[in-house]
Formats: structure tokens, C-alpha cells, sequence
């Protein structure tokens, strides 16, 4: 029996040394972490629609999005979309205005493989903002289609197809909602 | 706050505790003893069952040093104390290279026909250079004895029957012979591997007994009759795998054309 | 001087990365850019000093039989450690480096080592140890990525060197990655061996 | 439930599209040391195979049980390491005992797996593919299983293919600097670049 009480003993022992040690520290940075993530979120709307000055976050049907005011006057909708990719999911905030043609949109996080899917993010030397992304701007959301108004990179049409995809199901489901 | 830290630490502790109570228990009812040589071997060993070693893991290892497959120096990752030790408790001091004698992969010589007359330059470079040498067989070898001159501890000799013959005591596996035969018929063997196939063409075996009367025809009756499968007829050769050979001698035995040549 | 060569060896003569053979699956995979090898080198190093400190400190209590589990929760913890801390204070890197972060825990060095040499050792040696791993690890890492970010996008540490110079992708992806480690592996061999032809010749 | 076709669509996936060794590179170090021959390639493929598709199970069900109520996310690493250690070893045990025959095949490797890049990866992988938000979608179980399943069928598929190959290479002229590791490499890289070929389309 004591070899039995002496393993789990020991094993025990170090997890819970360990997990101290590591609760401690989530505990520290949890705060900076959640921090970073809104700095992104928020730098993201801040792209997308430069001339609303406050966005008031709001969620209908476990759909959640921002509601983008200039002077209290609503100029647009930033909708939180996800579109699944090559490697993972792709996170993404879609601006839109209330007619339904899309302002922007910004990639928040993905795991596509670099120097394919990635590109999804790539801005061209001497450009400012990645060229495949510009293209959803000022079309209407119900008609994106790769290869007929969306051209997809190269070698990548699974990660240019799943961000097309997500951004034309989720704004019309959206626009749909947000009318009712 | 303080929740927070105790819910994880609980939860952790308690799956450490199952763990290494499941693993005591686990030894408790499933233990087995392992021979003491390599448990020793293990411990001297990095444990980090990289693989580098080309083994399975360093147990796999000691397993081989125990058997004498394998030396000291095979893993990388130990530095030079651990090899000593290991090296005493096999009571061996530490080689770097296991011990390897060269061996002719051919019994062809006056056995085989000669394709022309040769009158050139008595060296097997030069005669291998005219379309491939004098042989009808092309692997075949030329007996001029380029080998002859190159080995410096003079542990080759050229037989009466055109052949090359390998003075084992001599021969400390320098690798000169290799590089010198241009036919490539020499190969180095680990000395515990007692039996090699002294042929190295690969024509099907019909062609082969037309042109040399002692050459492997590629009839698979050693591969039938090797108990442990070590060897194994590819490309109308027969080829031994000497991981699993365990020198039992049936291919020797049963081999016709006397190809099989023990050491 | 003994203990300073426990230092150096791991720089050059057992270099993890080009001479064990060990560490290889974050080498080729995050290699992709010098910024990502200095990242994921030091991440590295950090777990490594780490866990070698904790498994020689704690190397005499633990019984054999439990020996890997205990040293691989003690890597763990490191690796966690570097994890958080990557999220809060570095996210770009953190979201380049992916799921290779985590990934530490099962790199051979950093267990190879706690296994090879800091169960064995006393703390302060196998502190050189770790250093000269981690260091050793992070310069063939960053040998690499700049070799595969130079062929591969025409950049070096994210400057675009030029911008007419069409790169072959090929060097990005996977295959440049596998072709870069072998041919390096192969120069250091020959170098290796007549360093060492010379010294028995000489 | 999904239809099959979605769990086909992961083996095939896991298999040849993202292989485990050429594209996601994970699971090198046996993939380079174990190789030289075939046998020990086969045993070590079918070894990790049965630890790929246990571990998918035992990390899915700590995950979802565990882990998620209790908020403890991150501490994911941990756990499932300490549980991928404690099953090879608690199996390494069962096998010695059971069969030793078994054993001699298969056991001796499974020691290798506890730092194998590939069982981790694929337990980690899981996490990331099948949870959104930290709620498991549609058969997220199932297809877990199935992509450990399928990244041990596509080590083996790739320790296979380059044993045969290494074992062709002792016959073949390679200059002495770049025997043995070296031309490996190049060989994995020519492999990859072939199986780049799968990388164009999504089942």
C-alpha cells in the first residue's frame, strides 16, 4: 500500500504546486489579456467605420454586434462573424449599413497557413490595407460570390471562400433580424 | 478572488492523486521484472526515448547494447561519462565503430566466361572502363586486384580461383578495398554476422548461369528455408537482413550454387 | 573550465537542433519568419532553464517509476506560464506562434534534456545545460528563418528587402522548411567531420 | 447526427490533405529516428495510431467535464499532458503484462509517444476545431475521435512511405556528408511537396 500512497502522494503534490503557481499568474495577466483583446476589437471597429464616434454593443439572437452612432444618429452595424477556415475558425468584424452594403471588414484572429491563407490579412507593399478584404467594400452583402464579385488569392480558395461565405450568410441573416 | 485559485489547485490535486495512485496500482497488479543488465543500461541512458538512436526508444537500446547489436557511441545524446559507463557494465571498452570485416559479394573469377581477351592495363579500374570489363557477368570481378594493393594491412589476397580472399584477423574495416573495387563487390559486415551472399548481380537468374556457374539464381530456396526470415530475394538477388539474422546456417545448407558463403 | 564547456557544447558540438535531431516539429513549422524563431527560441530557452532548475532541484525524491509524469508537469507549468504571458504582453507573436506555443511541452529537447542530463546533475550545471540548449536552439532557429524568409518573402525581419524580387512560395510552405534543415544538417556535418579529419591528420 | 460523410471528409482530411508529419509538422522526431527500416516504422505507426485516437477521447471527455464547468481553460496544457503521460505509461504496463509478444512489437515504442508532437497536437487540434466559445458543436465527440484516429492512420501512412524509401537509399550513391538525417530530409521535403498536391480542395 505505502507504494501506492507514496505516487499519488507525490504526483498530487507537485500538481498542486503547479497549479498554484499557474493560478496565480492567470489571475495576474487575465485582466491584460481581456484588455488586449478589446483594444483589437475596438481598434477594428474604429477602422471599419472612422466617422461614428460611439458603439453601443447589443446582441439578437446570440447574433452579437455594435450599434455605430455619430451625434446619436445610427450610421451602421459591426457584426462579430466566424467563418470556419482551413485551420480553425476565422474571426472577423463586418461592417454594414443599414441598407445592407458592407462598409469593411477586419480579421480579428486566424490560424490559416501562413503565406496562403494568411494572405487573407497581407497588404501589398505600399498599400495600406490588405487588398482582399477592400473588395467587400461598398458591395451588397445578399450577392458576394467568389470568383463572380470576390477574387480569391491564389492558391487559397478555401480560406477566401470560408471568409466570403461567413460574411454573405451572417450580414443577411443579420439584416434580416435586425428588421423584424 | 481566492475561489478562483482554490477550485483549480483542488481539481489538479485530485487528478494528480487518481493519476499516480492508477499508476502505483496499475505496477502493483502488472509489474514485471526487467533482466537487471539493461534496467542498469536504462539508467545510465538519457531516457528521452528520442528515437535518434534509430531504436525504439532507450530501452530498445539497451536491449540492442545488451545483444551486442548496438554500441555506446550509437546515441548521440549521452555525453562521454554515461558511454564509459555503460561500456563497463557491458564489459566492453568503448569502440566507436562495432566490429566489421569486408566481404566479397562475388564467387564468379575463373568460373566466370569472359565476354573478350583483355591484353590492356593489368588493373580493375582501367579493364572495368573497357564496356564494362572482360566478365560476360558486369558485376562480376575483374581479379586484377586493385584491392590487393590498396588494403593497408595487406589482409586481402588474390586466391588462384581469381577471387580476393579476406584475412578476418587482419582486417580492421578501413573501407579502402570499398572505395578501390570499381564493381563495388566489397561491403563491410559486422563480424558476428557469419554468413554473407557472395554474389551482387542483379540479371535474372536464368541469364546469371549462362555466363558464371557459382551465382545466385535467384531460386528462393534460402528464403524458404531461413527459419527467421532474414533473408529475402530482391530484384533477382538475395539480400540478408542482418538486424534479424541469428547466423543459424540454413541458407548456407541449402543454397545450390554454393553462393552463400560463411566466414 | 569543465563546467564552462558544458555551456558551449550546446552551441555548437550537440547542438539540439542540427546534431540530436531533437526539437524538430516547431524548428521547420515556425520557422517561417526570423521574428517568429527569435519568439518561439527565447520561449523555448525560458521553459527550458526553467524546467531543468525545478527537475534537478527535485530529482532525488521522485521514484523512478513516476519519473516522467512529475517532469512533465513541471514542464507544463513553464509552458503555461509562457503561454499567459505571451497573450497579455506579446498577442502578435502569441497569434503567430499558434498552437506551436503550447507545443513546447512535447519538444524532445526540453524533455530530452531534463531526462538526459538534469536528473542526473546538480542544479547550477544543468542551468549551462539549459542555457546552452536554449541558446543553441533559438540561433539554428533563426539560421533557418532567415534563410526561409529571405527565398521565401523576399524580407528580412519583416523589411522587404525588394520589392520586384518575385519569392517562391515554395520556401514558406512545408517542403522549403524540410529542404532548408537537411541541407543545413548536411553542411554542419561536413564541416564537423574535417574539423575533425584535420585535428587526427594534423 | 451528421451524416458519415463528414467523418470520411476528416480521415480523408486528416490523412492526405493535412497530414500530420508533411503538412502540419508535428510528430518529426520518430518520423526522422524511427524510420530506418519498416518494421519498427509499421510497429511505431500503430502505436501512436492507438494512443492518437485514446488520447482524442480521454482530452475531449476532460475538456467537456472538467475543464469547462470549472472555467479552467488554461489550464488545458497541463491536463492533458499529465493525462497523455499517465496512459502510455498505465498502457505500457497493461501490455508488458498482457502480451509480452505484443509488447516486443508495439510496446517498446509506446515510451516514445509521451513527447510525441503528434498525440499532443491532435488532442490540442480537437480543442480548437470542435469548440466554439467554449460550447462543443454537433458531434464534436465523434469527429474527434475520428481526427485521432485519422492523424495516427496518416503518421503511419507517412512512416511507411519514407521507411520504404530510406531502405532503397542504403543502396543509393549519397555523399558521405549528407548520409543518413540529411538526404531524410530531402526526401520528407520531396514528400511534402507531393502531398502539397492534396492541398487544393475541401471535401
Amino acid at each position: 500500500m505505502s507504494q501506492l500512497l507514496k505516487f499519488g502522494l507525490i504526483l498530487c503534490a507537485i500538481c498542486l504546486a503547479a497549479t498554484l503557481v499557474l493560478a496565480v499568474t492567470y489571475q495576474v495577466t487575465k485582466p491584460k489579456i481581456e484588455e488586449q483583446l478589446r483594444r483589437e476589437e475596438r481598434e477594428a471597429l474604429e477602422t471599419i467605420l472612422p466617422e461614428a464616434d460611439s458603439f453601443t454593443e447589443k446582441s439578437v439572437d446570440g447574433l452579437d454586434y455594435y450599434e455605430a452612432l455619430k451625434g446619436g444618429e445610427l450610421k451602421g452595424y459591426c457584426v462579430k462573424v466566424t467563418g470556419s477556415g482551413y485551420n480553425g475558425f476565422i474571426r472577423m468584424i463586418v461592417g454594414v449599413n443599414p441598407a445592407g452594403v458592407i462598409e469593411g471588414v477586419e480579421v480579428l484572429e486566424q490560424q490559416e497557413t501562413p503565406g496562403l491563407g494568411a494572405d487573407i490579412n497581407k497588404i501589398k507593399p505600399g498599400e495600406k490595407d490588405p487588398w482582399f478584404l477592400r473588395q467587400f467594400k461598398g458591395k451588397d452583402a445578399a450577392t458576394l460570390e467568389v470568383k463572380k464579385n470576390i477574387d480569391a488569392i491564389t492558391g487559397a480558395t478555401i480560406s477566401s471562400r470560408a471568409v466570403t461565405d461567413a460574411v454573405r450568410k451572417t450580414i443577411t441573416e443579420f439584416l434580416a433580424k435586425v428588421k423584424r | 478572488m481566492m475561489t478562483q485559485i482554490l477550485i483549480p489547485v483542488v481539481t489538479m490535486a485530485a487528478l494528480g492523486l487518481t493519476f499516480g495512485a492508477g499508476l502505483a496500482y496499475a505496477l502493483k497488479i502488472f509489474g514485471i521484472e526487467v533482466d537487471p543488465k539493461t534496467a542498469l543500461i536504462i539508467t545510465k541512458l538519457p531516457g528521452a526515448n528520442c528515437g535518434a538512436c534509430g531504436k525504439a526508444g532507450c530501452a530498445g537500446f539497451a536491449d540492442a547494447l545488451v545483444k551486442g547489436e548496438a554500441v555506446p557511441s550509437g546515441c548521440p545524446v549521452t555525453n562521454s561519462e554515461a558511454r564509459k559507463a555503460i561500456a563497463e557494465i557491458l564489459g566492453i571498452e568503448d569502440t566507436l565503430k562495432l566490429k566489421q570485416i569486408a566481404a566479397v559479394r562475388c564467387s564468379g573469377g575463373n568460373k566466370a566466361k569472359d565476354k573478350y581477351v583483355y591484353h590492356g592495363i593489368k588493373s580493375c579500374r582501367a579493364a572495368s572502363l573497357v564496356f564494362g570489363g572482360y566478365k560476360a557477368c558486369a558485376f562480376g570481378c575483374l581479379g586484377f586486384g586493385d584491392c590487393v594493393e590498396v588494403c593497408p594491412f595487406d589482409a586481402i589476397t588474390m586466391g588462384d580461383d581469381g577471387l580476393p580472399h579476406v584475412d578476418p584477423e587482419r582486417c580492421t574495416a578501413c573501407g579502402n578495398c570499398v572505395k578501390a573495387c570499381p564493381k563495388g563487390l566489397f561491403t563491410l559486415i559486422a563480424e558476428k554476422n557469419v554468413y554473407y551472399v557472395a554474389c551482387s548481380s542483379t540479371d535474372p537468374g536464368g541469364a546469371k548461369a549462362k555466363v558464371c556457374s557459382a551465382s545466385c539464381i535467384a531460386c528462393k530456396k534460402c528464403e524458404k528455408a531461413c527459419p527467421v526470415s532474414a533473408i529475402k530475394v530482391d530484384a533477382n538477388l538475395s539480400r540478408f537482413d542482418y538486424q534479424k539474422c541469428q547466423n543459424i546456417g540454413k541458407c548456407f545448407e541449402v543454397c545450390p550454387t554454393k553462393v552463400i558463403k560463411k566466414r | 573550465m569543465k563546467v564552462f564547456g558544458e555551456f558551449i557544447k550546446g552551441l555548437w558540438r550537440e547542438n539540439p537542433t542540427f546534431r540530436i535531431m531533437l526539437g524538430l516539429c516547431p524548428t521547420l513549422a515556425v520557422s517561417t519568419s526570423v521574428e517568429n524563431a527569435i519568439g518561439m527560441g527565447s520561449a523555448a530557452a525560458f521553459v527550458l532553464v526553467g524546467s531543468n532548475i525545478f527537475i534537478s532541484l527535485v530529482r532525488k525524491i521522485i521514484p523512478d517509476k513516476v519519473r516522467i509524469p512529475c517532469f512533465i508537469v513541471i514542464i507544463a507549468t513553464f509552458v503555461t506560464i509562457v503561454e499567459l504571458m505571451m497573450k497579455a504582453y506579446a498577442p502578435l507573436l502569441s497569434r503567430s506562434l499558434g498552437i506551436y506555443v503550447p507545443l513546447i511541452v512535447v519538444n524532445c529537447i526540453v524533455l530530452g534534456r531534463a531526462e538526459a542530463f538534469s536528473s542526473k546533475e546538480p542544479v547550477f550545471k544543468s542551468i549551462l545545460d539549459a542555457l546552452g540548449m536554449g541558446l543553441g536552439f533559438t540561433w539554428a532557429l533563426v539560421m533557418i528563418a532567415s534563410i526561409r524568409e529571405l527565398l521565401g518573402s523576399g524580407s528580412l525581419l519583416g523589411f522587404t528587402i525588394s520589392k520586384h524580387f518575385e519569392p517562391p512560395l515554395f520556401m514558406i510552405l512545408a517542403p522549403g522548411a524540410l529542404l532548408t534543415i537537411g541541407l543545413l544538417i548536411g553542411m554542419f556535418n561536413h564541416f564537423i567531420a574535417r574539423s575533425r579529419s584535420r585535428k587526427t591528420d594534423g | 447526427m451528421d451524416s458519415i460523410s463528414a467523418y470520411i471528409s476528416i480521415i480523408i482530411s486528416t490523412v492526405f490533405i493535412n497530414n500530420f508529419i508533411l503538412s502540419r509538422f508535428l510528430g518529426l522526431c520518430p518520423f526522422i529516428g524511427v524510420s530506418k527500416s519498416t518494421g519498427p516504422a509499421v510497429s511505431m505507426g500503430i502505436a501512436v495510431t492507438f494512443v492518437t485516437t485514446m488520447a482524442s477521447i480521454l482530452t475531449w471527455t476532460i475538456y467537456e467535464f472538467v475543464l469547462i464547468p470549472f472555467g479552467l481553460e488554461y489550464l488545458r496544457t497541463l491536463t492533458f499532458i499529465l493525462v497523455i503521460a499517465s496512459f502510455v505509461q498505465f498502457a505500457e504496463i497493461v501490455i508488458q503484462k498482457k502480451s509480452p509478444a505484443l509488447y516486443r512489437v508495439l510496446g517498446i515504442y509506446l515510451a516514445l509517444i509521451t513527447t510525441n508532437c503528434a498525440v499532443f497536437g491532435v488532442a490540442v487540434l480537437n480543442i480548437d476545431m470542435f469548440f466554439l466559445h467554449g460550447k462543443p458543436l454537433a458531434g464534436s465527440f465523434l469527429k474527434s475521435v475520428v481526427q485521432g484516429f485519422g492523424a495516427g492512420a496518416g503518421f503511419t501512412l507517412a512512416m511507411l512511405l519514407m521507411s520504404g524509401i530510406r531502405e532503397r537509399l542504403e543502396f543509393a550513391e549519397v555523399p558521405r556528408c549528407m548520409k543518413d538525417a540529411p538526404i531524410t530530409f530531402i526526401v520528407a521535403s520531396l514528400m511534402s511537396l507531393a502531398f502539397l498536391g492534396f492541398s487544393g480542395f475541401k471535401i
